[in-house]
């Protein structure tokens, strides 16, 4: 396949690559998402269950 | 076997005392669903024709809009003074109970706004021999969607802000009663239309239409009420 | 309404207990509220259920109307098992919770008529207004529900008592009855337990402090171990 | 029912998974390339639709993914409210928003592909509109599941929610074959085998298996989220009341 012919997608370039790109960055949007959300319920956890180390580690 | 319908008649009755002794709740619903019908015209012009095509679509968006706030409070006051409660621990099987409530929610909710229908229509220039048919349509798809409010309502029975998630559970559901609903108006216009062009029989297009409505009702009728029983169940748990 | 033995043969050919709890265990929001406990209760017996705010007296009334599941164990009420069908256990008991069960935009007459269907009763006017009568708010049989005081609506949702007789409802489930009532109500309820436990009704009240009533046992929730003082 | 009890143990639970995620991101990534490049530059366009069938490759894979996920939550709600396992309602609010994005997507990506070829971005045909209502539903559950002011009151309304949803399935996967509608019938899961070319078929399963285990390491890490994030409330219950 040509390069630009790659691009241009016969001329529906703009249809093929939106939806690729709305789609990725959904899916994107929701890992990111998780793995924001995992992180801070980790750390919550923690400060729960070990208080003490986490004073230790803040000093 | 009384112990199955006598308490089903007791609701039906208590509920319907209860809406004739305090008819604001219907009068505000029967307002709100004339308010909207006549502000439509109004807004879009005088165009009869142009009326005529949108009055299926309108005369049922404010069905919907009417009934569900009336359907958000079908059992907030059963639940808030206990009334729910004691209907779990009646011997007669919950899912009847609610069957009743939902029939008399239909006729305390809906039958008004059916009744006030063909005034609308004939403001949309809705011909009156139409009517019957319209009405057909507004009843049945009203079931469906007082099934489908019920549900709804006992579901998000005790939730934040239960209107809203009402609503958010209705739309979906509703979705195929309003287009079915729609659809079918519409038919009865095309049927109507043919039927004088060609002076032969109708063609029946609503028919199909009317009885996939049918068929809808059948299935929420049987599904809704166990549903909004556990649900109730489970909300006061 | 008569008593009808022929649809609960199981009724009398069991071990005569009215009320039957085997290792019972509830638990509310995560929390362990009642754990093994064993109880008899006969016909004609009066429980007092105490414990403070939070102690699960409410959870386990709602808990032996099949309201709440249990976790743990099982009961029967008048030889049936809890996992029976629901209408023959729910045909054994009367339940008084915390809430009146008053319909607010029906009057005093109606709103009792309702919650005596709901009961399977087929009752008359003279039957209302005797156990309104017995309550003492025969005057208010035709006021609208929410026009009534708190006291007065408690003695409304009393009233079902008066209708619920021990040949047909064998076990009363009430929960902190003497709450908004004055002494006349008190003792009108006093009365009305004593003489349906007296005909072989079997009753759990519910309440903290003091019960102006001499019961047969005393369930005291919120303490471990939990027994049964007879 | 085994299995469930099985992982009921949390630390067994997260032991088992945090096996899985890193196989179920590997395989995502290694099926992600590939479909990729099969979707791209291995595959033919086709001699109606041309380049925008290139489409198809994200808008299949994500509607089978979108109801494949709805059913996976039913069958937990069915778990849940038959023998009350937490773990099950756990696993039904982790689905719930992967789920919705994969609706989204169908409705999105569809959307792109329908201006092109029907030359309109929406049409109320009954697939469209089913799989809109999906989308709804998902919505719904998120809002209802997390509309209590305890969390775990939401979960048996929500669940039931899940159930009578559940029709829409049928009607999603059948409205093609059962309504005239503008959208194309379906050509991959048919009784008489499937009537697409096998060059368009393999970038299909390839993106769907990329999809899937994307997905799986998804639920496997907002699973142990929720459970995390149970134990902080127990945690702080349990303060309170001490």
């Amino acid at each position: 396949m040509v390069m630009s012919h790659f691009f241009t997608m016969g001329g529906y370039a703009f249809y093929v690559w939106s939806s690729w790109a709305i789609g990725m960055a959904i899916l994107i949007a929701i890992t990111w998402h998780s793995i924001s959300h995992a992180r801070i319920t980790r750390n919550e956890l923690d400060a729960l269950e070990h208080p003490k180390q986490q004073r230790d580690s803040d000093a | 076997m009384r112990g199955m319908f006598q308490p089903c008649f007791a609701i039906m009755l208590a509920d319907i005392r209860s809406a004739l002794r305090y008819p604001g709740d219907i009068l505000s619903g029967l307002s709100f669903f004339i308010m909207i019908t006549t502000l439509v015209p109004l807004g879009l012009g005088s165009d009869q024709g142009e009326l005529a095509r949108i009055a299926p679509a309108i005369i049922w968006i404010a069905v919907m809009l009417a009934s569900l706030p009336q359907m958000d409070r079908l059992f907030t006051r059963h639940a808030k003074n206990g009334v729910l409660e004691q209907m779990l621990v009646s011997p007669a099987p919950m899912a009847m109970l609610m069957l009743a409530k939902i029939l008399t929610a239909w006729v305390i909710i809906i039958l008004p706004l059916v009744l006030a229908a063909p005034v609308l229509g004939l403001m949309f220039g809705l011909p009156f021999h139409m009517l019957a048919g319209v009405l057909g349509f507004l009843a049945m798809g009203g079931l469906c969607l007082v099934l489908i409010g019920a549900m709804a309502a006992a579901l998000s029975l005790g939730s934040r802000q239960s209107g809203i998630f009402t609503a958010i559970i209705v739309l979906p559901l509703s979705m195929p009663v309003l287009i079915f609903g729609v659809a079918g108006i519409s038919a009865i216009q095309t049927d109507h239309a043919m039927a004088g062009a060609s002076t032969g029989a109708s063609t029946g297009a609503s028919t199909g239409h009317m009885m996939l409505l049918g068929a809808l009702t059948l299935v929420l009728l049987v599904l809704s009420p166990p549903v909004t029983a556990a649900a109730i169940r489970f909300s006061e748990e | 309404m008569t008593p009808s033995p022929i649809h609960h043969p199981s009724v009398q050919s069991d071990t005569g207990n009215r009320l039957r709890i085997d290792d019972l265990a509830m638990m509310r929001g995560g929390m362990s509220l009642i754990e093994a406990l064993h109880l008899r209760l006969d016909a004609g017996q009066l429980m007092f259920l105490r414990g403070a705010n939070g102690s699960g007296k409410t959870t386990f009334l709602r808990g032996l109307a099949r309201l709440i599941p249990i976790t743990q164990g099982q009961f029967a009420i008048n030889g049936i098992i809890n996992t029976a069908d629901q209408s023959a256990l729910m045909r054994q008991i009367i339940l008084i919770g915390h809430r009146n069960a008053g319909l607010e935009h029906l009057n005093v007459t109606d709103s009792l008529r309702l919650m005596a269907s709901l009961m399977d009763m087929d009752i008359s006017q003279q039957q209302i207004i005797a156990a309104l009568d017995h309550m003492g708010i025969t005057a208010l049989a035709h006021r609208q529900m929410n026009q009534l005081s708190a006291g007065q609506q408690r003695r409304v949702a009393l009233s079902r008592l008066v209708l619920a007789a021990p040949q047909t409802h064998r076990l009363w489930l009430i929960d902190e009855p003497f709450n908004a009532l004055d002494d006349a109500a008190i003792s009108q309820l006093c009365d009305l337990i004593t003489t349906y436990c007296h005909h072989g009704g079997t009753a759990i009240i519910s309440g903290h402090g003091h019960m102006p009533l001499r019961p047969d046992a005393t369930l005291t929730l919120g303490t471990k171990p939990q027994g049964v003082v007879t | 029912m085994m299995m469930f009890d099985y992982l009921a143990n949390p630390t067994r639970f997260r032991k088992i998974t945090t096996a899985i995620l890193p196989v179920a991101v590997l395989v995502s990534a290694i099926a992600l390339a590939f479909g990729l490049y099969l979707a791209f530059l291995a595959s033919p366009a086709d001699y109606q639709q041309g380049e925008t069938v290139r489409i198809m490759y994200i808008h299949v894979p994500a509607a089978w993914m979108a109801m494949m996920c709805y059913l996976l939550m039913a069958l937990s709600a069915v778990f849940y409210l038959v023998w009350r396992h937490p773990l099950a309602d756990i696993g039904a609010r982790a689905m719930a928003l992967p789920g919705a994005g994969f609706a989204l997507i169908t409705l999105l990506t569809g959307s792109f592909w329908g201006r092109p070829m029907w030359g309109t971005w929406w049409v109320w045909d009954a697939r469209l509109t089913s799989m809109l209502i999906l989308f709804f539903l998902y919505l719904g559950y998120m809002a209802l599941a997390d509309g209590f002011e305890r969390a775990e009151r939401g979960s048996k309304p929500a669940s039931l929610l899940l159930l009578v949803g559940v029709i829409n399935l049928p009607i999603i996967k059948f409205s093609v074959d059962w309504w005239n509608t503008l959208h194309q019938g379906s050509s991959v899961l048919r009784l008489d085998g499937p009537s697409i070319d096998p060059a368009m078929l393999k970038p299909l399963l390839i993106m769907a298996l990329a999809m899937l285990g994307w997905f799986i390491a998804i639920t496997i890490l907002r699973m142990n989220t929720l459970i995390m994030r149970r134990r902080i409330t127990n945690l702080e219950s349990r303060k309170s009341w001490s």
